[in-house]
């Protein structure tokens, strides 16, 4: 089967924000890398749990407790085969991306980071890939360390190679970046770090919706990623960590579920991973975005990603035809995401203009500003991608770009 | 897998067929529990007790003739009557066939699904023990 | 109008679960403390947002973006309202309760706390509210005092007054104890405590779905809550803290959307409450919290604390007859929960025959097991209610205590 | 509020009722940024920015007569757009007039609904600026 055989029609009824009207025009959305839109099956679920079998899970005797416990662990299963994770004990569901994230930097940061010791991120991270190791560094006096990347935005690996030396103690880094769609090695990264025995995170947020993620095969040590970038609900996700490592770590935030035992002499945690998941969990979101999972798994993989890489390959050949337009992040290796700017036209007034034809585009830095600032620019035009888009969608963004340039120039 | 704890395992399977409902489900695991004989006091010493479980549950294992026997009790007359259900299984059995054995039958008595985390973590956790202690009389014998 | 004129079945109309069958017979739900059924208007407004308008919010620049920011802005000056903060800035989004007393050990505390200090915490706190303490001491070297209970499960305030003095750095504590029902004289409480120029934070998680909350008139320095125990969606809570008191807190997580501008060499943070709101934040559960709100405030509260004080009698009346049964938890001023042992059998044995019957409670330690540890006992068995509870589900419930006395004993 | 700033704000709003579609009001506000004169590059100093836009936007002022007037610029179109309307209310207007005007006449344009947080919050940086510039030329006509 090809990627022109795909049958998107039949996909797009499967999402019902996709037959929206805006402005009385038909919704074109290419804001994926801010946010999936949601199939059906993930808006039944949460209704189902809210209507049949709300309840508190874990500590309780009754039916509907027994009914939403089942659910909510059989997500972990879930993630753990959708990632290919050796067990569903290395599945941690934080509330997205984000948190994963400072989740690692507090908790393993803490312990293992010391002063003068150095964190390697990325020139094309994202903040909540910045942020965390910046408050972490200062906390102890260690160093950032920022791999360099080339005019196309890929990482120069014999830089990110010159970077590592006895005092590097850990390295975060990006898969796909959602500014400039680069896809990166990440491992062959990892494996290289693995050498001087360094524990590398993966930041899976983009990733998850577009690759076949296996965090065995990759080797990663961590990965983060949101529920809402891969058709789930908001409010949810998962950092997957090697087993040994979360055992070691010490826990991050303290309250109910993530105990054994509490006196006011002695407290004991619970096993992994819920040591980290104090509190009540997000029950319904993480349930909802177990059906988002299954809706995921049912598609076929190779199709999706040709589908997805012809898409990308179409909408970069009809811009680049633009003679105003410039493409930021020209990586060879590139998923879901188109950046561009247009000569002397204001991005924001470009993707209001958009707006007013009903489509959606994000405009801006990304959360990516370190990014822009490599490219000297204040921000880009971003159209972002996934499977439920189609090629007459990218002509009328094409046709809007011109008339945005008409318009505006 | 042994043909006698298999054969004891679908009877079980079969005596809770009987049973439509969870209600009647719990009150025949109950009714088990109460007539569990009672173990002595001065068994339920602080090594016999299982770790693991919510409820207390202390066990303990008589070896004759090749053969297991367990003695057990806890505070939760539900407990017992898993208890229960698992001696009927396990006791009188060579050490070899119950480390052998998967003793997951209870799962297919419909019980599971009722059984809150705790409780169902308390109930392999007594497994684990029985299985253990038949670990050790097999070794024994082995270097015997 | 008196609470007898409150027409509770209408009410139960509102919330499609309450008319689930469980084991075929009619559910009754009496594990509300643990958390909240929700009304159709909260399950309505999920399937509206994932149907309509979700989309990424606040850096947005097209339709659904804007759609969603402003609904989602909105709740923050609900949530204000509800419980009458001075400005919607001083509410914080979290996870829920734990995550919102975490945050503020974390921030507040990792600042303002230094060896030898001491923190007091009640003998009934959650283990939310115990956990978070313990870590924050044990990393700081400062001390957890623990203010004690008598008999009846009261706060001795004699007591506590002792405990006061200047190494005295933050109290935290339980407004209504979710294992005993007590409600803490909070106001009276951080009187005291602001003698001393002591913080407060009340740990309002059962509160707000039983009081008329009032920060301003309580005074308190800081409040957490959580959705799902006040009818709104699993995975949102609030944080509320005073305007200045947030203004001097460092970040809490780092990521996107609680910074004002990145580079590698110098980040610098958004204004509260976004700086500490890192990430995307759970947009479809804070809006759909706010149908909750809607709910809740179109409710006459003066009804609901009547029509609630007098189920509560009535359940203590009836229970009180049965011999064998010892209610744990008798303060003066109570709401909520009945919590209770029976003679010589098993909580959670009594709970799941309960559970036969479709009648859901809850036992064991509801994450107090210090104030267990404190009554000698391993646990309760725990009715907990809410304004769409009958009095003939109580009467189911008395009828089941004295049949599984019956069948246990 | 000074009759003169209420009326143009009125006309403004009219203006605006034309049209149905966001879509008209975008391109009218456009039209508007494109003809506002063209602010000398001299005056785009980091002294004139406005801080909290998050497009470039530049400010600068006369007083004549006891009246102000506005020049400014920015590299949004749209901003400009927005500029110009501001201006048609305010230039030629007393300090005190200024003051005391609330300027939220571009909520009942139906513009504000359609404009991200980002840029609103420019808006009202705009606003904020102008109204402290006229500040600054009222206290000063008052001390003299
Ligand atoms: C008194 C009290 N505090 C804190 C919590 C923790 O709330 P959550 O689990 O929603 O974070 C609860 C709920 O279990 C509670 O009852
Ligand atoms: C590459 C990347 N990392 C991290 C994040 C943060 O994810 P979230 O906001 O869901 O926590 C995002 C999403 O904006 C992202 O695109």
């Amino acid at each position: 089967m090809t990627a022109t055989d795909f049958d998107v029609e039949s996909i797009r009824k499967d999402f019902p924000i996709l037959s929206q009207k805006v402005y009385g025009k038909p919704l074109i959305y290419f804001d994926n890398a801010a946010t999936s839109q949601k199939p059906q099956a993930v808006i039944d679920s949460l209704v189902k749990y809210y209507s049949e079998y709300n309840a508190n899970i874990h500590r309780g005797v009754h039916y509907l407790s027994q009914k939403a416990s089942i659910a909510y662990d059989d997500v972990r299963t879930k993630v753990q085969r959708f990632v290919n994770a050796e067990t569903d004990k290395e599945i941690v569901f934080v509330r997205g991306t984000t948190e994963g994230i400072n989740l690692v930097a507090s908790s393993y940061g803490r312990k293992n980071i010391a002063a003068g010791d150095e964190v390697l991120i990325s020139a094309m991270e994202h903040h909540s890939n910045i942020v965390p190791w910046q408050l972490l560094c200062e906390e102890k006096g260690a160093i950032l360390k920022i791999i360099p990347m080339n005019d196309k935005g890929e990482i120069i690996f014999e830089e990110f190679e010159k970077l590592l030396n006895a005092r590097t103690k850990f390295i975060s880094i990006v898969y796909i970046s959602n500014s400039l769609g680069t896809i990166n090695p990440v491992k062959k990264i990892i494996a290289k770090a693995h050498e001087y025995g360094i524990p590398v995170l993966v930041d899976a947020a983009q990733a998850v919706a577009h690759l076949q993620v296996d965090v065995q095969d990759l080797d990663c040590d961590f990965m983060a990623f949101s529920s809402h970038k891969m058709l789930g609900p908001t409010g949810t996700g998962v950092l997957y960590g090697k087993m040994k490592l979360l055992e070691d770590m010490p826990p991050y935030q303290g309250g109910g579920d993530m105990i054994r035992s509490v006196s006011f002499e002695k407290t004991t945690y619970n096993d992994v991973p819920f040591k980290f998941e104090a509190g009540t969990p997000n029950v319904a979101d993480v349930i909802a975005f177990g059906a988002a999972i299954d809706y995921l798994s049912n598609l076929n993989h190779a199709t999706i990603e040709s589908y997805e890489k012809e898409l990308l390959n179409y909408v970069t050949e009809q811009l680049s035809e633009i003679k105003e337009l410039k493409i930021i992040g020209t990586a060879k290796d590139k998923a879901g995401v188109v950046s561009f700017i247009l000569e002397g036209i204001n991005a924001m007034d470009a993707g209001m203009y958009l707006d007013t034809l009903g489509i959606a585009v994000r405009t801006g830095q990304h959360c990516t500003e370190p990014a822009m600032d490599f490219f000297k620019i204040p921000g880009t035009i971003r159209a972002s991608f996934l499977f439920y888009n189609t090629k007459d969608e990218i002509d009328a963004l094409v046709e809007g770009v011109k008339k945005a340039i008409k318009l505006l120039k | 897998m042994n043909q006698a704890i298999k054969d004891i395992e679908q009877e079980i399977i079969d005596d809770f067929k009987l049973f439509d409902e969870w209600a009647e489900k719990y009150e025949y695991v109950i009714e088990l529990g109460r007539k569990l004989p009672i173990m002595d006091d001065t068994l339920k010493t602080d090594s016999n007790k299982i770790k693991g479980c919510q409820s207390s549950v202390w066990m303990t294992t008589k070896f004759t003739d090749g053969r297991i026997y367990f003695e057990a009790d806890s505070d939760s007359t539900f407990v017992k009557g898993l208890i229960a259900l698992l001696m009927k299984v396990m006791n009188g059995q060579k050490p070899e066939d119950i480390v052998a054995a998967p003793l997951d039958f209870i799962n297919q008595t419909g019980l599971t699904t009722h059984i809150a985390q705790t409780r169902s973590n308390g109930l392999m956790a007594m497994i684990k023990q029985m299985k253990l202690y038949a670990l050790g009389y097999q070794m024994k014998a082995e270097t015997h």
